[in-house]
């Protein structure tokens, strides 16, 4: 059992918005625990308006008006201490980024500081961390990493608008895993990519991941990449966890409904056999249905689930499912 | 008629920057095809292979530099707007971009029924149109008087559908219809394009880049590259037993949802596009892991391999023996 | 009207909308003054203000109070006509060009570009002194209308050229419905609010500069305008010999108008999309 | 070179475009509008009282037609106009009529140069950052403030401004710190001594004041908008998940992103800015352009009006090329495809 390098315990996060005098609640993160091991590729699914991108802020500490802490922790377990770095100040936060954990944001097209050459960018993040190190010295660091990870040599003299999107992307996970940080979160690193880019992402983060044997925390909708790089996958549905378990338990044998559905809808080579998609549509998280949010879709509901939302109770030691059907066999 | 819209070597340049430093972007190049009455013919490809601009050229939003379209037999002069001939219609991406924010969902289907004299008097219309929602799974009361924020992303698609249908077109083109959906909801829609064919016989020209989808919708398949069709035929033949290096490399690179298809070699990626474009010879020379002396100096031509086209001189006649 | 209740949430709305009501007032009471604006000593010269004479009297025996009403409104007659006017320059302009496209538009942007280059007042005071004897409220306010439709019309030009690229055009197009129909059913609505608030500060605009031509006697002198008004008053020197409500009734309205304007084309403005706030620079 | 090609060249191409059209339309607009020139000084004349023979009239009428260039068809009238210009020959001044236009300018200009190039920087500069802080902190309670008399004098024409100062600092109304008129006290003599230079400055304290205040405030909102909306970029979010210090995301992320719309709002704002140099000029009675074309206004020197309309078109257009030539300077993407 390798031990685990985040946890959560209880984590809320919610936007609070007020649209001109009305005040509205958009309940992203709901009383989510989630423990993630170290050397392991986590991925998280969910489909749009699910609130894994909420889920990625709070895991990073990232927590800005509109979007605030409700409850819960996060605890991150360095040289065996667990820190929650709900606790923690900006500039002990701020210390923590970048050398322990890192962020891979969604739209990667336009993280980079378009008037500035890549290796000015980098000498930047360079510079903010480790102090003493001269400009040279920062620069080569950045050269060599690049080159071990396979990208052109030349590409640090370059601005940001003459490289491909795909290209801007690769930098920005380099970028991300220059300090060997032990945890990485990605949001959606390959949605607007091509898929012959996006496989070079993907190895690009595999590769990453077997030379610092750190923790990889991977967000996407594309259960194809879940399935080339996971090790482990938890569903999010309506801003709760309701299934966790190793990649094939998820494909092979999923329990809970709305992951059956997920895994049938998905079209196979091979098999052109009629395919279905769960009947009506995602809630919005402003106002959730009572009991489980699944209930309005699910065929199996019954009076309980319209009712009480069901725990994530834990079937086997890695696979863990929150639905009622489950407490009776 | 065997043909219900034939493409011949349709070609588009787009030149841009001013007078001074001309740039030519070669967006489609000699492209020909067919679509047979009631078949799903898909046109597949990444970012910038020109697939999208064919679809805009068909419904007569681009002028192409040259080629010819022929549309129920009647070849369609150049500057001739195709669409005004109530065969064609068109499904977007975005269905939250299909419709005016600021105007509610109905206005378009009365203008579509008004400006195509398809009914006389407003019952008549409003029986006309709830015909076509129920197509699609909709009724006229739940969708009348209101505005596009007001629906989901897949109802607002289904509602796009049945406003295309209105006109009982013959053809439909459907660029990327269902990459904005979500995976959960993306089946509905798909086999909503399976139902219609089967049951009125309308033809859907399907755009997209996403390959597993494509085998599952459609009949017929071609793939684009950097504005050629680089391999062509039945989606089965294609997609399962790929000849074109280029559809080799593209139906690697599909994740699939399977842990045990997991990809073993990787891929090498160059950075410029602006060379694929310009090159003389086979454009996918560039990466070709098959590459020969041949392709980088002559254009392959289009060679036919037991019913399927492929555009590469691995399968010319000299080196056919050797496959 | 929902969108009325968020505006007055907006003190910048709530000031703007005060001031102009109590300006429009004023114009409006102009039709009921007891004295004629144009005749000369209906009252007695230079009385402090009192209360018969709210805003006292000025040197040239007209009540300041009645004569200011005149004022406000044939100022804001000729910012109306210059405003509207320029309005519909601006938005055709924009129509032809960012529908169109092609040579009409590189023309038609050159001619804006080049007319928000060079240094406008210059050749409106030029146009305005050959004009010097033709001048009253309409020929002003269609001069100034000339030159005001430049700026707004690339504003506007640049919203249709983004409402072109949408998907809902083609949707309308396939739909059967004509250029026409299609700009004005499609793209008004986006149009407006932005053509709106660009005619405020068009008038604001209008009036500044109605005031810089009455100050250098461009203007018919015998018509009560803010700027006539206060040509007037610095002609008599009023401010050496310490007449000041005769000097402070033009610029205290002017100032407040100015701001009242402004207020409300940036609320407006901001309450559609708050990341773009008009930029215009004050009234020349 | 594909950045001449592309940016330089089509630059220069609309310079000399926009200084064609802009001296064609002074061109035409005497010869179009329904009064004529000629007439109209032969009025001037006359209210003076001149009483002539009818004989000597038409002599004066053809001799002032040969002075404004009106005889001949319009083309011969358009190169004898060009022709004069390349010669930098305004023609002579009816006002004070020994003096040549040019040289009636070349007095008045330095006066309005000194004026507006202060003024323009300064406002520019403090405007910047003074905004950019603002728009940094923008939840800072000196902020608002400073946004709240941003909105407060921004609308102001620079005429009414100005006309607030005089009142509030010049009259005998409040304050009687600062001169009424003039550039410098009566009698001073141009020398560069301390005191004539003292003098100077204390005469145009206020129309300085004046415009640095209202550019001041033009550039403090336009800036505070803009960090705002930069502040809000994925790049500066990016950054500041990454740990880099607060002081490299403000100047080399925020400050170098923001002002490079600034640069082109101030190119296209100095037609503007210079209008207003030339009312507050009018306001203080400052010896620049202003008051030479308030003159020359009031006398209907013709030639004069002609010569500053001209010179200032030239003058401007000129400034706003410099100004959008050093863009290239600041943004990469323009100087390397």
């Amino acid at each position: 059992m390798k031990n685990s390098i985040l946890r959560t315990e209880n984590l809320k996060a919610f936007y609070v918005l007020d649209m001109q005098g009305t005040q509205k609640v958009v309940k992203a993160v709901n009383e989510v625990d989630l423990e993630i091991h170290e050397d392991e590729v986590y991925g998280i699914a969910g489909e749009s308006g699910c609130g894994k991108t909420t889920l990625l802020k709070a895991l990073y500490g990232a927590i800005e008006p509109p979007l605030r802490w409700m409850g819960g922790s996060v605890l991150y377990h360095m040289n065996n201490l667990a820190v929650d770095i709900t606790s923690l100040d900006a500039e002990e936060k701020r210390k923590l980024r970048m050398e322990y954990i890192s962020y891979v944001p969604q739209g990667s097209m336009s993280v980079l500081n378009p008037v500035l050459k890549l290796n000015e960018t980098y000498q930047d993040f360079i510079g903010s961390h480790v102090s003493g190190r001269t400009r040279q010295e920062a620069f080569e660091l950045a050269r060599k990493h690049i080159v071990e990870l396979g990208l052109p040599r030349n590409i640090l003299d370059a601005y940001p608008h003459q490289l491909s999107g795909g290209m801007r992307q690769r930098v920005t996970i380099a970028l991300a895993a220059l300090l060997k940080p032990r945890i990485i979160i990605a949001d959606e690193p390959t949605t607007a990519l091509d898929v012959v880019v996006q496989r070079g992402v993907i190895q690009l983060l595999m590769d990453i991941q077997q030379k610092l044997k750190n923790t990889i925390v991977l967000v996407t909708h594309d259960m194809g990449v879940h399935a080339n790089i996971a090790d482990r996958i938890g569903i999010m549905y309506a801003g709760k966890m309701v299934e966790e378990a190793p990649t094939e338990k998820i494909f092979e044998d999923p329990i809970h409904p709305y992951t059956r559905f997920l895994i049938d809808s998905l079209p196979r080579f091979g098999d052109k056999s009629t395919r279905s998609s769960a009947p009506g549509s995602p809630p919005s998280l402003a106002d959730l249905p009572a009991g489980c949010p699944f209930h309005p879709r699910c065929p199996f509901a019954r009076e309980i689930c319209t009712q009480e939302m069901p725990a994530l109770v834990s079937l086997s030691s890695d696979h863990k499912v929150a639905c009622w059907l489950v407490g009776e066999n | 008629m065997e043909k219900l819209l034939e493409i011949e070597n349709l070609s588009k340049v787009f030149s841009l920057g001013s007078i001074l430093s001309r740039v030519h972007i070669i967006a489609a190049d000699n492209v020909s095809f067919y679509i047979k009455p009631a078949e799903i013919f898909t046109l597949a490809g990444e970012s910038g292979c020109g697939k999208t601009t064919t679809a805009r050229i068909i419904l007569g939003f681009e002028e192409p530099t040259s080629g010819a379209i022929i549309h129920d037999g009647k070849k369609k002069a150049r500057n001739e707007k195709v669409w005004f001939t109530e065969g064609i219609q068109a499904i977007f991406q975005d269905p939250f971009a299909t419709f005016n924010p600021l105007r509610t969902v109905d206005n378009y289907f009365f203008e579509t029924v008004k400006n195509y004299k398809l009914a006389k008097g407003k019952e008549d219309a409003i029986e006309w149109i709830d015909q076509k929602l129920n197509a699609v799974g909709l009724t006229y009361q739940e969708f009348a008087g209101r505005y596009p924020s007001e629906f989901s992303g897949g109802q607002l698609q289904r509602i796009s559908i049945a406003r295309a249908l209105l006109t009982n077109p013959t053809l439909l083109i459907a660029d990327e219809p269902v990459s904005m959906v979500d995976a959960s909801l993306r089946m509905s829609i798909v086999n909503l394009f399976k139902k219609l064919r089967d049951e009125t016989g309308v033809s859907v020209l399907y755009i997209t880049h996403d390959l597993a989808t494509a085998y599952y919708v459609s009949d017929r398949i071609a793939i684009m590259f950097r504005g050629n069709i680089v391999e062509m035929g039945s989606v089965e033949q294609v997609l399962m037993n790929p000849r074109h290096p280029y559809t080799k490399l593209l139906r690697e690179s599909i994740p699939e949802a399977n842990p045990k298809k997991r990809w073993t070699t990787t891929v090498n990626l160059t950075e410029l596009e602006q060379e694929e474009y310009l090159r003389k010879g086979c454009k996918f020379a560039g990466r070709c892991p098959e590459v020969m002396d041949i392709c980088k100096g002559v254009v392959p031509a289009d060679l036919i391999v037991n019913d399927t086209l492929v555009k590469c001189h691995l399968y010319s006649d000299e080196n056919s023996s050797a496959k | 009207m929902k969108t009325i209740r968020d505006l007055f949430r907006d003190y910048r709305f709530l000031f703007s909308f005060i001031v102009l009501v109590i300006i429009l007032i004023m114009a409006i009471l102009s039709a009921f003054s007891p004295y004629d604006p144009t005749l000369w000593n209906v009252v007695p010269k230079e009385l402090k203000p009192s209360a018969k004479y709210l805003l006292g009297t000025d040197s040239n025996g007209q009540d300041v109070f009645w004569q200011a009403t005149f004022a406000v409104r044939n100022s804001l007659i000729i910012s109306l006509i210059a405003g509207l006017v320029s309005r519909v320059i601006a938005i055709l302009v924009a129509m032809v060009a960012g529908y169109r496209g092609g040579t009409i538009d590189r023309v038609l942007m050159f001619i804006g570009d080049s007319l928000l280059v060079i240094p406008l007042f210059l050749i409106i005071v030029m146009v305005a002194m050959m004009l010097r004897k033709f001048m009253n409220l309409v020929v002003l306010g269609l001069l100034l209308s000339f030159f005001g439709w430049a700026w707004d019309a690339r504003t506007i030009r640049s919203v249709i050229l983004s409402l072109r690229e949408r998907e809902f055009t083609k949707t309308a197009v396939l739909s059967g419905t004509g250029t026409i129909k299609l700009v004005l059913k499609e793209y008004m609505p986006f149009a407006m609010p932005l053509i709106f608030s660009t005619l405020i500060n068009n008038i604001a605009w209008a009036i500044g500069l109605e005031i810089t031509l009455a100050f250098l006697g461009l203007v018919n002198l015998n018509i009560p305008t803010l700027g006539t008004m206060l040509n007037w008053a610095i002609y008599y020197q009023s401010i050496l010999l310490g007449r000041w409500w005769w000097v402070l009734t033009p610029v205290v309205l002017s100032l407040f108008l100015f701001i009242a304007l402004y207020w409300l084309s940036v609320s407006i403005s901001e309450y559609l999309d708050p990341r773009t706030r008009i930029q215009r620079v004050g009234a020349a | 070179m594909a950045f001449v090609k592309r940016y330089l060249i089509p630059r220069l191409i609309q310079y000399v475009l926009v200084v064609w059209l802009g001296i064609t339309v002074v061109f035409f607009i005497p010869r179009v509008t329904p009064n004529d020139p000629v007439m109209a000084m032969v009025g001037i004349l006359r209210a003076r009282g001149a009483t002539l023979e009818p004989g000597a009239m038409d002599g004066i009428i053809r001799d002032l037609t040969e002075m404004y260039g009106l005889e001949g068809s319009w083309s011969d009238q358009y190169w004898a106009f060009w022709g004069r210009l390349f010669h930098g020959d305004f023609g002579v001044s009816f006002y004070q009529y020994p003096a040549h236009v040019n040289q009636l300018i070349s007095t008045a200009m330095p006066w309005t140069l000194g004026l507006l190039l202060t003024t323009t920087a300064i406002s520019w500069i403090v405007g910047n950052i003074i905004g950019g802080l603002a728009g940094y902190y923008s939840r800072k309670g000196w902020s608002r403030t400073l946004d709240a008399i941003g909105m407060v004098i921004r609308p102001l024409p620079y005429y009414i401004f100005a006309f607030a100062l005089l009142l509030l600092f010049a009259s005998t109304l409040v304050f009687r710190w600062f001169p009424v008129t003039g550039g410098t006290s009566l009698g001073a003599r141009p020398t560069f001594t301390w005191v004539y230079i003292k003098d100077v400055l204390w005469h145009s304290a206020l129309p300085a004041l004046s415009l640095t205040i209202l550019g001041g405030a033009v550039n403090f909102q336009t800036m505070k908008l803009i960090v705002q909306n930069v502040n809000a970029e994925n790049f500066v979010q990016y950054a500041k998940l990454g740990g880099v210090t607060e002081d490299r995301i403000v100047n080399k992320y925020i400050i170098r992103n923001a002002l490079l719309p600034q640069i082109t709002g101030l190119a296209l704002s100095l037609g503007q800015i210079f209008s207003g140099a030339l009312i507050t000029e009018i306001v203080f009675s400052y010896p620049g352009m202003g008051m030479l074309l308030y003159n020359s206004i009031l006398r209907g020197d013709y030639n004069l009006i002609m010569g500053i309309v001209i010179f200032s078109i030239v003058g401007i257009t000129t400034a706003i090329l410099i100004v959008d030539l050093t863009y290239p300077l600041f943004d990469p993407r323009v100087r390397y495809k």
